[in-house]
């Protein structure tokens, strides 16, 4: 699905956070500053490959009620309401096991869910999954770390939608800067990969986005953006102000990309 | 990596080369002879093992019913049987020549035995600690700094034992390269469930071989109390090709029927937590419910995933034994025959105390008493009111 | 009943028939062997002997010089050496036909060992605790309370352990036809010192053999600390015809050179306490003075009178360590060793790695850490200012 | 000394209760009383021979500041102010050992004390002191208990001035009643007695003074007597009261002898 971009800008935001409301309008307003995808995070009691941004924004989702079901719902209305591009589930994999295969599957089709990542589910665990997800014609998107080393070509090979290069050690979150391996990392994984290179974790920056731009095939952004719609939080959610907070993160996103 | 449908690697990606490593490091230590030695003779010479097989003469003669024996883990060093794997865990990792270690702790007994096993071994250590816990257990926080550890304080989540787990392993996605994450329980990832059996079986190895050579037979019975199972997993591994029943002990709380308890196994379901397919406790969402025992080491949502599948084909039998319950064989064991259990191990005696009845005396039952009560105390103070109530 | 000058039986006409009683019986106990082989065994399966002997590598490279082994009474049952003397002692109670057993404690660690041998035994237990001690140290009231014992508040004189052996003794007087005094150290009148001593020898003994086993010689050096001392005459009785040099280590408190001090030997003079003749700490008038240290075990203000003697004849050496000094090398041991020594026992780790670092490294240095540091964490956080000042 | 009485009476009071003055007024009335002689008890840090009666009446004189030298010179006082019965000094082992031999014997010459009794000193530890006592003209009062036994013989053949009989089992203190046994030890230790065979321990009332008049030579009485001081301590040591207080004593002592 992603091929047809030049470079893959791919945002991930929290469902529910601030509000359901306010997923959506963010999520359109990413599209319009070029979005190819959006990344929609299902908040999780116990999300250990991410950072503290992500972890809050999922604790005041989870607060407002927002789960895995209500999640993959609030996909639906982003599609009612308008946007175009592929939504990419990104779950852990506990609350897709207790909705059940086909439940789940149900529900991702249901939803008009393009795409899935499941941060706790590597290769060698998701043979199945990737199976069933091919089969119900979802792209399920995989992830090469700095430490897969001999993997890389097995996990590259068998990719789909994209493939999501986790530019360093550690969790989700920013970054400031990025070790000088990593170019070499991209290429290696490049070389195994028929499906474009995303390079995420830690990229918060224009002027990271512009070297990963050089020397990858796009980028995913998650904290960044989640910090920044926890700033404007205080705009967002009051009627009166909510036009210019969107306005406020859609110059913020503008500012990241070009 | 796999005990049936149970176990798995369930980890972000970053972490699955630092698994394999350990795996393959686990593999070539267990099979070579002076790793093995190096374990034993610590295991010897520093923790004062072979630990005792008491008989609990006046226990059994005030239960009346099958011969109760206990396995004496809480003459460790540290208190309880914690420190095998630390032990273990910390020279494989000396082995790797990765001289800086990881933990999570609970109420701290973890955290204890890891930064003692630093300091013997001259590592660093940072162990990680919910602020709660830190709060509800300052002695311990005391002893692991006085030890040279570093505690760090997780302020995510409900600030407990499972954000701890989950902190440590975010802190070791982030320095999986020279550090070893020294896991206290036999949950987790694969291969830590079974290095942690590995590293704990010295328990059941031993009791076997004592009690055969005293009596020239098997118990009947052998129990052993499970939070993560890691002391339960240990005791009973040896026992499993043998005509022996094994009874694990959940943490009841108060009542299985009531939310407050951590029976993960007698009433979680199957899923993932912490890296490993098991039995948690969940709502359908799949999001973890925080446990609750009046033991901290028992207080886990999860269980190891062997136990999960030793449940699920039958071989081992779990059951639950409630807080009032565990505190009064507590005060039973402490009264008959002057052993103060850790209230973990006290579920371990209470149903070991209820199974003897219904046995003759010509039987015996195994108890693994897994540490001390010494650490609580404090806590058996609260619940009888203290010395002043003439207690 | 005397070792040189020191020792007797300074006590009340009534006390000397069950005094002739003890002697009479513990002879004939300590020669039959069914006796010794049920002491033995109540060691081996209850307390969990032998105690390991460690080589405290880390603390040697440390400190540079001798090599420091360490006889780790620590991991005992309940925690201490106190466990032996108890078990031998309630033995012989049992042996005599006495099943009501009094006790004295200070800081409650023997109080704690008697509740719990009288629980294994069936034995009734009144501890005799002053009300200061009672105050200061609640967890092991309870703890002892807990095991079933009843604990006695006294509250004449100062209310703290020369009190509580003054009424222990007033109590037995009283009582003498059916209990059994169950002192917990080496002092008081004969046969006691005699008593402790044969009844705590097997720390010596076996770290004697553990040693020569391994290496085929004896260490150069062997240290111990003295409160009533008898920890220290366990561990240097098989050393005493032996050419080793032995130290014994008093409580120096905030210096010798001030009153606040427990350094009997040091600073005492010859008369009788609880009995016996020997080195007590008193004014012209033979008022006995209230002794000071920050190690609750070695705060009494008399001593064993066979340390008196040894002392007298140049066979022990007796220094003291400062309260500061004590607590240096608890913290230099928990962060090299990764054991959490008991403050009393820190005494003997500072005098060890003040003379290890006179020695060459082919020396070695054997010192009884005669019991665990938990129960002084409490007194460490206050001294350190706890966890808040980030130590 | 104690032969020429019919039945002895010998009242203990400790040296400095309630003050030095007070215990010389007191030994005076003893005396008018009837007694054969004084103990005078030195207080001291850890009498464990004592029940909680004696030991709060040493607690008292010890703030005094009195101490084994000061009580001495008190029994000097006593004889001054025309004391004639004798003085034993009623000490624990220590002290008598800190002042030294020497020092200990010219002092108790020096302040014409007639007796000594020393509770922590049995038979097997006290030879050495009794050869000295006997060299200095000084009654080394021995004592038996109901579990002396076999040991009786030899501690009456070698008693001087009169022979302490331990009622019952316990430190000093009153006592209710006594075990029916007491006549037959008094009539055991008699058998091997020169000296006469006083009883002490709980004698607290006529009672017991007149059982015990009936079957031994005497009775020692302690802890009833240092009561009825304590409990008269308003009084005497106001001077306005002092004389009503001292004839209260007076009455108490009588009463308990008539």
């Amino acid at each position: 699905m992603f091929q047809q971009f030049d470079k893959l800008f791919i945002p991930f935001i929290t469902a529910g956070d601030p509000n359901e409301e306010l997923t959506i309008d963010l999520a359109l307003i990413l599209e319009k500053c070029g979005a190819s995808a959006i990344e929609l995070g299902v908040p999780y009691s116990d999300p250990l490959a991410d950072g503290p941004v992500i972890q809050q924004a999922s604790i005041r989702a989870r607060r407002n009620g927002m789960n895995i079901e209500k999640a993959m719902e609030l996909a639906y209305k982003m599609k009612e309401r308008g946007l175009k591009i592929p939504i990419i589930l990104f779950t852990y994999f506990n609350p897709v096991l207790q909705l059940g295969e086909k439940y789940f599957f149900t529900l991702m089709e249901k939803n008009r869910l393009e795409g899935l990542l499941i941060p706790d589910l590597p290769f060698e665990e998701s043979g199945w999954m990737r199976k069933k997800c091919d089969e119900h014609g979802i792209y399920f998107i995989s992830m090469v770390a700095p430490t897969s080393y001999n993997r890389i070509k097995k996990i590259a090979e068998n990719a789909a939608g994209f493939l999501y290069c986790v530019s360093s050690l550690g969790v989700t979150g920013e970054r400031q800067s990025f070790d000088e391996r990593v170019s070499d990392f991209i290429s290696h994984v490049k070389k195994y990969s028929e499906v474009p290179v995303a390079v995420g974790f830690g990229i918060s920056s224009n002027e990271h986005v512009k070297k990963f731009f050089k020397i990858s095939d796009g980028v995913v952004v998650g904290s960044a953006i989640v910090k920044q719609i926890e700033k404007l939080i205080p705009l967002l959610t009051n009627a009166n102000t909510k036009q210019s907070g969107l306005q406020e993160f859609e110059r913020f996103i503008n500012g990241l990309l070009h | 990596g796999r005990f049936g449908e149970f176990g798995g690697k369930y980890v972000p990606e970053t972490l699955m080369k630092p698994l394999y490593e350990l795996e393959e490091a686990l593999k070539d230590a267990l099979s070579d002879s002076s790793f093995q030695q190096q374990y034993h003779q610590m295991l010897q010479k520093y923790s004062g093992r072979p630990t005792a097989l008491t008989f609990a003469d006046q226990l059994t003669k005030h239960v009346g019913g099958a011969n109760i024996f206990l396995k004496r883990e809480d003459l460790n060093h540290t208190g309880a049987h914690k420190i095998n794997n630390a032990i273990g865990q910390a020279l494989l990792s000396k082995r790797m020549g990765k001289k800086k270690l990881i933990a999570e702790t609970g109420a701290g007994q973890h955290g204890v035995a890891s930064a003692t096993v630093a300091a013997k071994f001259g590592m660093d250590c940072k162990v990680f600690m919910g602020e709660e816990d830190i709060d509800r257990q300052r002695l311990n926080v005391f002893r692991m700094q006085l030890l040279g550890a570093e505690v760090v304080p997780v302020t995510s989540g409900n600030k407990t034992l499972k954000d701890a787990v989950n902190e440590a392993i975010r802190y070791w996605v982030q320095h999986c390269e020279d550090h070893f994450y020294l896991m206290g329980s036999a949950v987790g990832p694969h291969p830590y469930p079974m290095m942690v059996r590995e590293f704990q079986r010295i328990i059941g190895d031993e009791a076997k071989e004592q009690f055969f050579n005293e009596f020239g037979k098997l118990p009947d019975v052998v129990i052993a109390c499970v939070g993560g199972g890691s002391n339960a997993i240990g005791m009973f591994t040896p026992f499993l090709e043998e005509d022996v029943k094994l009874i694990g002990v959940e943490a009841g709380g108060k009542g299985v029927e009531t939310s407050e308890h951590a029976a993960t196994i007698t009433k979680g379901t199957k899923g993932v937590i912490h890296g490993s397919m098991t039995y948690l406790l969940q709502n359908q969402y799949g999001e973890i419910i925080e446990p609750y025992s009046i033991s901290a080491g028992l207080d886990y949502p999860g269980v190891g995933p062997e136990h999960a599948y030793l449940a699920k084909i039958g071989r081992v039998v779990y059951e639950s034994v409630t807080d009032e319950e565990a505190i009064a064989a507590l005060e039973t064991l402490a009264k008959t025959e002057g052993i103060l259990a850790a209230i973990e191990s006290a579920h371990a005696v209470a149903k070991g105390i209820e199974v003897a009845k219904t046995l003759s005396n010509e039987q015996s039952i195994l108890i693994c008493l897994s540490g001390r009560g010494d650490k609580d105390v404090h806590t058996l103070m609260k619940t009888k009111g203290g010395v002043e109530n003439g207690f």
